[in-house]
């Protein structure tokens, strides 16, 4: 299964650093994303207040683009079949291109909190760069987990993919709210402080944990015609 | 010897669709088996079928001794399958994409190398996007990827459509070497003549049914 | 010969560049002098003052670079002048707009934060130097994706023509957004005469160095042209070497 | 070029509605869009302040996921090369694909600005109905031409759409605000009344006749290789 | 009489790639020539041209009497293209695809309906959708695409492959009564004893360059 986990993330980090489609195209749309909401929103203070929720919204959305890419990559030329085919076993499928993903995410996070610290003008305050680390991870881990199984459940099968932002969006409002709400103590926004954001990332760790064993059990029969 | 392939009134369905409609095949160890019949027969089903990849709604399949109305998963990866598509990774070059399906079944360097060379697909090509390759060289590099993962019951979708002349007697040395080997081998074609010399057996698909015929 | 070489040093310079290229340095000491110097500090602003002798200038000549683009794009899709030098100089000028236009937008920001407190707010006149600074990198890119010269002459074009109308657009309809940048002081006579006479130096200064760059850029892209196509005859040769048994 | 604008509207319509992947995929794309900045807005007054932008925004990154739809469309399978080979008249294909964009694109923005009125406890001010109407033809005519201009420059070769967020944002600047400076008025946002909004309106017109009329002479250029 | 396409010295760039390094060719009305030669000759990119789809580098090209270097969209109209892909929308059905590209060039809906009958998708056929085709039916209907356009100048880029016994017989007979009727055929193909009984003429394809060769 590990070695499967490795080939499947390799192949699928290779396969960026060769397109460049995330950096070159996603992260102009998320970069974009925040460029419009800081124009349209039309209000320094309202910015601020809003900026993490903002950040894990961008996140979201881009979350759903990547996982698109990543499995219309495989659909393309019948890659999905000739992997099923290779007898490779469906959790390691799962993990690794989680792992891609979440690689990918990551990256794009760390543009997206950039850029709300310099369009919003928030701050981090001292003591939350530690919360605002864990929040990043477990965040990370449990969009590219829930991305992964979802986006595995869309592909293939035409109309299915209909069903993907339909089914995604009850799982995902937790990690959103976590995430924000943990920002939002990092930041100190609206005159929260670091400690209240801890419990947050217990909920994120939580659910990035479920998602991750949910998806290696239950990968095989998701993909599985 | 038991047999590698026993179909026997298989039934499988996609959409409301029964691409098999009761399809029954016997093949042996180190046959190769030329299909043919019209567009629309049901060989493409058929072959992947026998991959382990359509569910099957009636009758009993078995394929290399594993039950496939059971598992269908266990019989995997130890076939090979060359469907219409090539199943390769457009953004990446012929190397990774030879490199990447010899890997999950284990194979070497060494291997995937030989697997590239038996297929023409020289130093000048090996770094090329497969996005870049010309249809036959796309082609080529499908095959390679097979050659790398020494199957024991090949499963073949016109394998010579695209090539150009060496490579379709290049692809015919390789079968008959694996068959007499002792692998197994399974054509889906529309070229009767250079498929039909090359088979050891002929069978007709029609409307989702097999039907034996003689060479 | 080719006219584009100067074959005693090899380089794109002529004697005209070579003396264009002194005249903007003696022009760039001179802004040096009078900005760091000789102009008096700002009642309000005090020395942070002194960035508008570049920032000023350098936004003007983005202006000046991208409607060149426009005029030069214009020229080419014209039927009876289709030139490449045209096309060459259009997207020379555009590269050395986005350079000032970056000049404009860091020393703005760096002024903001002197005077503003803070390096970005979502003013009309950022947003606007914001986006067009976006929309010719986009044009950059365009020129970029390959093809023979003529295809990225004609696509890129297409593309500053469309750029150049939605200048104004984009201009006019966030004007009316959230004002905070400095209204029009310059031509308002808010400056001192010394002041006024510095950004005149920054200005001459400037415009020289525009002229200098764009006319090397056009003659490197030139130079471009032509190992493109020398690149095309060595892979030709290749090509048909291959047929060879 | 009447015949081709019919024509290849017809097919791009007939295709939706056979493959419905507008109505269900990006609809509720949309949907959770809005519910997702009601989430993390999280409150009252500040949402009705920001819906008419938010939705505005909405629509535009709703307009960047069909485009990408619209073009994907014909270069799955080379249409597009035989769209060029069958000697379509570049401004017909212009004109045809940016009116199953618009149409495709004006029921999102029925959905979405109905989900503001509810989510975010919206008015309509009796007045802003026919300023309301106004804005939301002339701002969709912009965005769909906008769309197809750039969608068809951004198709095609690999490594190109990464150009589509690029080149769009400056542009559809003009449109985000014009709409939702319209659209405010016309829900009396912020005090603002009818009568504020129609030079909008005019302004969101010019855009559109902008850009109709560029793309249409200019299509052809931007095409073809 | 003019011929019907002329190329001299042409040629073109993919990326970096010299896809044609040099190919003149002549082509008279009513001529069938095979293109022959190895995967990745350029036989692909010699169609594509002669479709008006590439640009041309260096060279001149004149192709129904118009000149490419000059203007290539002028002579689109008028060829009709088969190409590696099939140009089909997936989500469309069988009929729907034949109307519009035949309505492209103002097909009535009697010729759409013979062209699909020619190639052999009958009523069930017609209403379905082109994703849950065979992939020699959606080839067919490729072909009938091409069949209600009435091009002067037909490009057919390996027309046999996927095609049964059946529906080879029908498009040899196509090509044929479209030769014969003024039309002229340019077929790239590697079923050689096919192709070849078919063409009049048979040109080779070598590393971007065209040599004459005899029957
Ligand atoms: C990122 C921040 C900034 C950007 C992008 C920016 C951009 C520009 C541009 C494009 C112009 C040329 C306007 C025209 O003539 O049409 C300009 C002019 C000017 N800027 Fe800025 N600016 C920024 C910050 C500032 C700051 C902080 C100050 C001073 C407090 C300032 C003072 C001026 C002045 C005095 C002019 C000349 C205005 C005139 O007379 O026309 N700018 N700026
Ligand atoms: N986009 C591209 N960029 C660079 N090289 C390319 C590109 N497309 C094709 N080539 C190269 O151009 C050459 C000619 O390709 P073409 O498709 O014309 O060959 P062909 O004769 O049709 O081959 P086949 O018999 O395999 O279909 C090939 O060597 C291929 O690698
Ligand atoms: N997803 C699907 N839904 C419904 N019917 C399908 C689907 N896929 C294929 N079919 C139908 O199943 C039948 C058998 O298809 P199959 O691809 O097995 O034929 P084939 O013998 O390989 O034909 P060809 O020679 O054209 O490749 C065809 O009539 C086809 O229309
Ligand atoms: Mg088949
Ligand atoms: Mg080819």
């Amino acid at each position: 299964m590990w070695a499967i986990t490795r080939l499947l993330a390799g192949k699928d980090l290779r396969v960026e650093m060769r397109s460049r489609v995330i950096i070159n195209q996603v992260v102009p749309f998320a970069a974009l994303m925040m460029v419009m909401f800081a124009f349209a929103l039309d209000s320094d203070t309202v910015l601020a207040r809003v900026a993490p929720g903002l950040v894990w919204l961008a996140a979201m959305f881009s979350l759903l683009v990547i996982v698109q890419r990543s499995f219309a990559l495989e659909a393309a030329d019948g890659a999905l079949d000739a992997l099923r085919v290779a007898g490779a076993n469906a959790g390691g499928i799962f993990l690794g291109k989680a792992l891609a993903l979440a690689a990918q995410l990551a990256v794009l996070e760390v543009i997206l909190l950039g850029a709300a610290l310099v369009l919003y003008n928030s701050h981090i305050v001292g003591s939350g760069i530690a919360l605002l680390v864990g929040t990043y991870f477990t965040a990370t881990a449990g969009l590219a987990f829930v991305g992964t199984l979802y986006g595995g459940l869309a592909v293939g099968a035409k109309g299915r993919e209909t069903l993907l932002p339909l089914l995604m969006l009850p799982v995902v409002a937790p990690v959103l709210i976590g995430a924000t709400r943990a920002t939002e103590a990092a930041l100190g926004t609206n005159g929260a402080t670091a400690t209240d954001g801890w419990p947050w990332v217990g909920l994120l760790t939580l659910f990035a944990v479920v998602f991750g064993v949910g998806g290696t059990l239950s990968f095989g029969s998701l993909i599985d015609e | 010897m038991e047999p590698v392939v026993e179909l026997v009134d298989v039934v499988a369905v996609l959409g409301q669709f029964p691409v098999l409609a009761g399809a029954s095949l016997r093949v042996a160890r180190g046959e190769i088996v030329l299909l043919r019949g019209p567009n629309g027969a049901g060989k493409t089903s058929l072959l992947r079928l026998c991959a382990g990849l359509l569910v099957i709604r009636r009758g009993s399949a078995n394929v290399l001794g594993v039950d496939l109305v059971a598992d269908r998963s266990a019989v995997r990866s130890r076939v090979g399958l060359l469907g219409h598509s090539n199943g390769l990774y457009a953004d990446l070059t012929v190397a990774d994409n030879v490199r990447f399906w010899g890997a999950t079944i284990g194979a070497s360097a060494d291997e995937v190398l030989g697997a590239m060379q038996r297929m023409g697909l020289d130093d000048r090509l090996a770094d090329v996007a497969v996005s870049r390759l010309s249809a036959g060289q796309r082609r080529r590099t499908a095959l390679a990827c097979l050659v790398a993962r020494r199957a024991e019951l090949w499963l073949l979708d016109e394998p010579h459509a695209g090539l150009d002349a060496a490579g379709r007697d290049e692809l015919d040395a390789i079968l008959r070497a694996a068959a007499s080997s002792g692998a197994t081998v399974i054509v889906a074609s529309h070229e009767l003549e250079r498929a039909g010399s090359l088979a050891t057996r002929v069978v007709e698909v029609v409307a989702g049914q097999v039907r034996e015929r003689a060479l | 010969m080719n006219p584009l070489i100067n074959m005693d040093t090899r380089a794109t310079s002529t004697r005209f560049t070579s003396a264009l290229g002194l005249a903007t340095l003696i022009g760039l000491g001179w802004l040096a002098v009078f900005g760091l110097f000789l102009s008096p500090n700002d009642r309000v602003q005090k020395t942070g003052v002194r960035i508008l002798y570049i920032h000023v200038p350098s936004a003007w000549l983005a202006y000046l670079a991208f409607v060149v683009t426009g005029l030069a794009s214009a020229g080419y899709l014209w039927k009876r002048t289709r030139s490449l030098t045209l096309d060459r100089i259009a997207g020379a000028s555009a590269e050395v707009g986005v350079l000032f236009m970056g000049i404009t937008l860091v020393s703005g920001s760096l002024w903001g934060k002197i005077s503003w407190g803070t390096y970005w707010t979502w003013d009309s006149r950022l947003t606007t130097t914001a986006f067009l600074f976006v929309t010719y990198i986009g044009y950059l890119a365009v020129r970029d994706l390959g093809g023979s010269h003529e295809q990225r002459a004609r696509r890129s074009g297409v593309l500053a023509l469309l750029a150049l109308v939605e200048v104004p657009l984009v201009h006019f309809s966030v004007r009316w957004w959230r004002p905070l940048h400095q209204q029009e002081s310059v031509a308002k006579g808010k400056l001192s005469d010394l002041m006024l006479f510095t950004l005149f130096v920054g200005l001459v200064s400037f415009t020289l160095l525009y002229v200098w760059l764009v006319m090397h850029r056009q003659r490197v892209a030139a130079l471009d042209d032509m190992v493109d196509d020398g690149g095309l005859d060595r892979a030709l040769a290749d090509r048909r070497s291959e047929g060879m048994p």
